[in-house]
């Protein structure tokens, strides 16, 4: 029995002198708060901070170089998380949605020409300007949809991309991947939306788009404080949401849309509409 | 005969028959042409005339902007009807100078003939610049920059592109059998600029014809003419500085890194021109082709002239057309209208109907490596591509995307027929963009 | 108006070449083989052909079905594993095994990893592998040839690398009669797997791909290269231990295995050095089991494993790039 | 001589730990995303084998043996082999950041790795010599990496591939082991042992 705990402590003696001149030799020197604001952090690498990865993310906010409201999926838990950490006040992130403003597809827009190669928007870009008439519009070839990482993009039938609200997280890589820059981010709450991108004058819209915004103003005219009209493109003012639902009766082509039921119209994320009701 | 070439490549049918045996015919004045102020490699020439303007042949209406730039001139006498953004061959809507001709063609007085044996090199790559010259063979970089290497840089030979390795086009081939005088006259020009003796013209043995006159008419000026195989892609100024002299341009390099200037037999029969007849770069010789073509010819053209103008001189299409591709069908455009002018670039205009068209069965790449023993940069198509697909743009550096000439064989072998080149191109981009960013 | 005109980026021409003409080329490359154990062979040899085939092509199209893909079975690649692996078949499997070797290869070997082209382990040997290791008797109970002319009925007989093994095992020499039945090993007179038995007809069919530019020299030059030297040597160390290097090529699966399945695109290096790699690889392991293991044949063995070091023979094989200077 | 050299071969090719002996399946299948990682950890377990396999050999016989206490056996090897994973930990955080980012929480677990403390075990039941214990453990070692580079090879191909979604992430990596591990059988009865 004695034999049994000399030897064993004498192991242990013996490793833990090593042990602790080695921890002395080969120290690393790492900020406790960068591994606590790594625990607060969603985890799913998506990059929407600019920093590849979280652990990257916390090590930038853990030395002052980031912005600690620089996780937009993580949302106000995690800034509220970091604050704590960090012991500063929280400045609160909006919560943000991607909208494609656009509904242009195969079936309401024009094309330029037949595109032949690589399911790319950017390598259909670089072709021409893309192949449809449309200068801002949906190309429909998906790299959005193959960009973000939380599957809440998907293409029509008709080749449109469409957003689930629910899964999106506000990441913003579908908005840097878009060749035509027609996602939008637009605050959460908010669910009015022109899904139009294009500046064009109404008369060129309309020679190539069944429902493009052709800048008649009506909208503007319905509600004037929730619509701005630059460049024959309305805008809605998100901080009159609630008014600016008024105007999507009167709108003339049916791009003002509401996004009230939480889906685009025409994904298969809607669920399916009971017409008996 | 001493046969070279290079390795790699592959050899596409070269269906040169359609206009090989055609003389050039002068293709005449169409009722507009149309100038764009971007034809060159560089900073796009500033357009200097307005509307109402009366303009002479080889006047300048458009300046150089920079060194790499060259200034842009009226391919005829008449007047200037619009200045304006037109459809150019990129297929956007770019500043053009439109010109109804006045029917006399007549040259500007100013323009003066000079003897190159009584200029100094400098004074002979001035007036180049000033003509406007550029690679004619396609890549339209502005010919006086390529003849002013960088001091500390030995050029010792120069390389003459008469390989026009493209299928289809066969302007260079009847330039260099009709307009034999004025390339070596132009040869021995720009060799007088660069200070040197060696030139070898290289020259693919699918134009027996050429290679015989050329190489009897050169004896005696002390050029060499270099057959070479048929082997698609020699024209690429890497290869047939491989093939011809067995050097290697060092990668992200210029052919200059390796003391080799190349020049189209195009581009130095227009410096001939240039300086003997002052006349700077305003016609060029382009060849229209291709099945959906009634009769295929090699035109001399005003630069400007709308497609459709030099479709009708060739009695027009052949049913109706699915693709208009301008230069080769490896590395040509595709072309959003017929409205579309042919610039100095412009080596040919081809059209092909739906039933010429490729048959498409895109399927996943089998690893079947067609396109690795094809590459003539040896590059990994497959590889690269299947990076860019995924948008990994470090990995598709490290195997050397940025290398890729973009010649299109892996495509054209592709048995899954995969768009590889395209995507390399792509992430190309991305590549670019990252390097931007750090 | 839409325009009608097509733009696409360069090139606008196309060789020709399809995937499916290359799968074809490999097939009709395989029939002369297929002819001849079916002379040897007969009836249980077709019924093996049939089942094998037809099942790789019908699993292909259940998982088509059930990954609600488009149909992939007529690119010729399920096919082509089905005669591959009825020619690693004994002949007088039953129809069950032929049904599950198939059902392996397809599912397992290649659907699973999203289809043609992704598969990393060559999809018939990897139904092989499975189908020796769970079902040995089965799969080792070898039917001597008879040829349709001499009507006689089927005897079981050992192969002449099994015979060799156990010759090895028992008595530490090689069996007396080796080297007497060359010829036949030549044409095929053997028993054996279907399409192990004739050299003849299997140098035949993986000449024609090399003519018809389906596959390079590379791999199967040096795989049987390797094996043959390798083998060479331990048979001039001592030639009453080890068979000369002619029994090595005559008999198993080498030349079926160097021409077809070593050679198999998807799971071979996309580069001549890689590809070189590899064979030499497939060679030097299978001479090592064949001569040390514990299975008399390791054709199927080595070019699975090689086939598991593709990627990484892919990743360092690089052909050294046009312009690259090396750096001091 | 050839003895050595036989416990070597089948130590990494005949019974590899990981794909024959299934040991180890932890890091195996957990760090093989990418080759250099692999490789990193291959590294990383061939030196802590082969330190831990001299040092329990001492212990084994030195200690255990002579005061009749082999029943800690294995309490007192987990104690050497976890010291040991520590040290390693502490240098290639110092020297390389990279790889000890890449290696995560599987550094650590080399700690409890069952293919470590299955090689001092299996020294001692074996009752393999002092060389020979070194030799297997490095054979291990070797192994282990081998399967592990191996394995990462694929694994990267495989990211590549359109895998149905209900087989992708770790289901179609074990079936890839799986048939690894198939490929290996070929080595079975290379040697005796």
């Amino acid at each position: 029995m004695l034999a049994a705990v000399l030897s064993l402590g004498g192991i242990g003696l013996v490793a833990a002198t090593a042990l602790g001149i080695a921890a002395k030799k080969f120290a690393v020197e790492v900020d406790p708060r960068e591994l606590e604001i790594l625990d607060v952090l969603p985890g799913a690498n998506c990059g929407a901070c600019g920093y590849p990865g979280c652990s990257g993310f916390a090590k930038g906010v853990a030395e002052g170089k980031a912005a600690p409201n620089l996780c937009t999926p993580g949302g106000i838990e995690t800034l509220e998380g970091i604050a704590r950490i960090l012991g500063i006040e929280a400045a609160a992130v909006e919560p943000k949605v991607a909208v494609v403003a656009c509904q242009g597809d195969n079936a309401k827009a024009r094309v330029k020409y037949k595109y032949l190669g690589l399911t790319d928007c950017n390598a259909a870009q670089k072709i021409a300007d893309g192949p449809k008439n449309c200068p801002a519009g949906c190309l429909g070839l998906g790299s959005c949809e193959m960009a973000c990482p939380f599957g809440a993009i998907e293409m029509t039938s008709e080749n449109l991309a469409v957003i689930n609200r629910d899964k999106c997280t506000g990441c913003e890589k579908c908005v840097a991947v878009c060749p035509r820059q027609v996602i939008k981010m637009t605050p959460r709450k908010s669910t009015t939306h022109v899904l139009c991108n294009s500046t064009d004058k109404g008369a060129k819209i309309r020679s190539y788009c069944d429902i493009g915004c052709i800048g008649c103003h009506i909208c503007k005219k319905t509600v004037p404080e929730a619509y701005a009209v630059e460049t024959f493109l309305a805008k809605v003012d998100y901080e009159h949401d609630e008014e600016a639902a008024l105007a999507i009766e009167k709108c003339p082509t049916k791009c003002i849309r509401d996004f009230s039921s939480g889906y685009p119209e025409g994904s298969s994320f809607a669920p399916p509409r009971n017409d008996a009701a | 005969m001493d046969v070279k070439t290079f390795a790699g490549g592959l050899h596409p049918p070269d269906s040169k028959e359609y206009a090989k045996d055609k003389v050039i015919e002068r293709c005449p004045l169409p009722d507009e042409l149309v100038i764009p102020a971007a034809q060159h490699i560089g900073a796009p020439a500033e357009i200097c005339v307005a509307a109402g303007d009366l303009v002479k042949k080889g006047q300048v209406i458009a300046t150089a902007k920079g060194f790499v730039s060259v200034p842009i001139h009226a391919s005829t006498s008449g007047e200037v009807i619009a200045v304006e953004p037109r459809l150019h061959p990129m297929g956007k809507l770019l500043p053009a100078v439109v010109i109804k001709p006045d029917g006399e063609d007549q040259w500007d007085e100013s323009l003066q003939q000079q003897d190159p044996d009584q200029l100094d090199a400098d004074a002979l790559k001035k007036l180049i610049g000033q003509a406007g010259i550029v690679g004619m063979g396609g890549a339209t970089f502005p010919a006086h920059v390529k003849l002013s290497p960088p001091e500390g840089k030995k050029i010792d030979t120069l390389i003459l592109n008469g390989v026009e390795c493209e299928p289809y086009l066969t302007a260079d081939h009847r330039m260099m059998l009709e307009e034999s005088e004025r390339i070596i006259d132009g040869i021995k020009i720009v060799r007088k600029v660069l200070g040197l003796e060696t030139a070898i013209i290289g020259i693919e043995i699918n134009k027996p014809d050429a290679i015989e006159k050329l190489a009897k008419e050169c004896a005696p000026h002390n050029i060499k003419v270099q057959p070479l195989k048929v082997q698609y892609p020699q024209g690429a100024e890497k290869q047939l500085i491989d093939a011809c002299t067995g050097r290697q341009v060092p990668t992200g390099g210029l052919p200059m890194d390796c003391g080799v200037v190349v020049q189209n037999v195009g581009t130095c029969a227009a410096i001939s021109d240039a300086i003997r007849l002052g006349r700077p770069l305003v016609e060029r010789v382009a060849t229209v082709t291709g099945p959906g073509i009634r009769n295929p010819k090699n035109l001399l053209i005003a630069v400007g002239t709308p497609l459709k103008h030099m479709l009708d001189q060739c009695d027009g299409l052949d049913g109706k057309p699915a693709k208009i591709i301008m230069g080769g069908p490896m590395m040509g455009q595709t072309q959003l209208s017929l409205d579309v002018p042919a610039i100095r670039g412009t080596s040919g205009l081809l059209i092909f109907r739906e039933q010429d068209l490729p048959r498409k069965n895109a399927g996943p790449c089998i690893r079947c490596g067609r396109c690795i023993s094809v590459c003539p940069i040896h590059l990994q198509p497959t590889t690269i591509a299947a990076y860019a697909r995924l948008d990994r743009v470090d990995e598709a550096e490290s195997y050397n995307a940025l290398d890729c000439i973009e010649c299109g064989c892996c495509t054209y072998i592709c048995p899954a027929t995969l768009p590889l080149v395209q995507s390399i191109r792509h992430i190309k981009g991305g590549i670019m963009a990252k390097r931007r960013k750090i | 108006m839409d325009n009608t005109l097509y733009l696409s980026s360069s090139p606008h021409i196309h060789s020709g070449e399809t995937t499916e003409r290359i799968m074809r080329l490999v097939i009709y490359a395989l029939l002369p083989a297929a002819a001849v154990s079916l002379y040897f062979f007969g009836l249980p040899a077709l019924k093996t052909l049939l089942i094998c085939t037809l099942g790789c092509i019908a699993f292909e199209a259940l998982a088509n079905k059930l990954m609600k893909q488009p149909l992939t079975v007529k690119d010729g690649s399920g096919a082509l594993t089905g005669i591959l692996l009825a020619l690693n078949m004994p002949a007088s499997s039953a129809w069950w095994l032929s049904l599950l070797g198939a059902a392996v290869a397809i599912l397992i070997g290649k659907m699973i990893y999203g289809g043609l082209g992704y598969n990393p382990f060559n999809p018939a040997l990897v139904a092989r592998v499975v189908l020796l290791i769970s079902f040995p008797v089965q799969m080792t109970s070898w039917t001597a040839p008879a040829p349709l002319t001499t009507g006689i009925d089927a005897v079981t007989a050992a192969t002449p690398l099994g015979e060799m093994k156990m010759s090895v095992m028992l008595t530490g020499k090689l069996p007396e009669n080796l080297n007497s039945g060359m010829l036949d090993y030549f044409t095929g007179n053997m028993a054996g797997c279907l399409g192990e038995v004739s050299a003849i007809a299997l140098l035949a069919g993986g000449l024609f791909l090399i003519y018809k530019k389906v596959i390079t020299w590379h791999i199967p030059v040096s795989f049987i290269g390797t094996t043959l030297g390798v083998g060479a040597i331990f048979w001039l160390v001592d030639a009453s231990k080890y068979p000369n290097p002619l029994f090595h090529l005559l008999t198993g699966g080498l030349i079926l295995g160097a021409f077809f399945m070593a050679t198999d695109m998807v799971t071979s290096p996309v580069t001549y050095q890689g590809m070189l790699i590899f064979g030499f690889g497939c060679g030097l392991l299978t001479i090592l089991i064949r001569l040390f293991g514990g299975y008399p044949e390791g054709v199927s063995f080595a070019i699975l494993l090689m086939n598991a070091a593709t990627p990484l023979i892919d990743r360092y094989c690089r052909p050294k790039i046009y312009g690259q200077v090396e750096k001091a | 001589m050839v003895e050595l050299l036989l416990i070597l071969v089948s130590a990494v090719f005949v019974n590899n730990f990981v794909l024959a002996r299934f040991l180890g399946i932890c890091p195996f299948l957990g760090v093989s995303k990418k080759v250099e990682t692999a490789l990193g950890m291959g590294m990383a377990v061939i030196f802590v084998m082969t330190v831990a396999s001299v040092v329990t050999w001492f212990i084994q016989y030195l200690i255990l043996t002579p005061f009749g206490i082999e029943y800690l056996q294995t309490i007192a090897f987990i104690l050497v082999i976890a010291s040991l994973v520590q040290l390693v930990e502490m240098v290639i955080q110092k020297t390389s950041p990279v790889l000890y980012q890449s290696l995560g929480i599987f550094l650590p677990l080399i700690t409890t790795n069952c293919a470590v403390l299955g090689v001092a075990v299996l020294n001692i039941q074996k009752s393999y010599s002092f060389i020979e214990s070194v030799v297997f453990a490095l054979g291990a070692g070797l192994g282990f990496t081998l399967a592990m580079v191996l394995f990462a090879g694929l694994r990267e191909r495989t990211d590549l591939c359109p895998v149905p979604r209900s087989f992708q992430g770790t289901a179609i990596a074990l079936v890839t082991a799986g048939l690894l591990s198939l490929a290996f059988m070929g080595f079975a009865g290379l040697v005796k042992g």
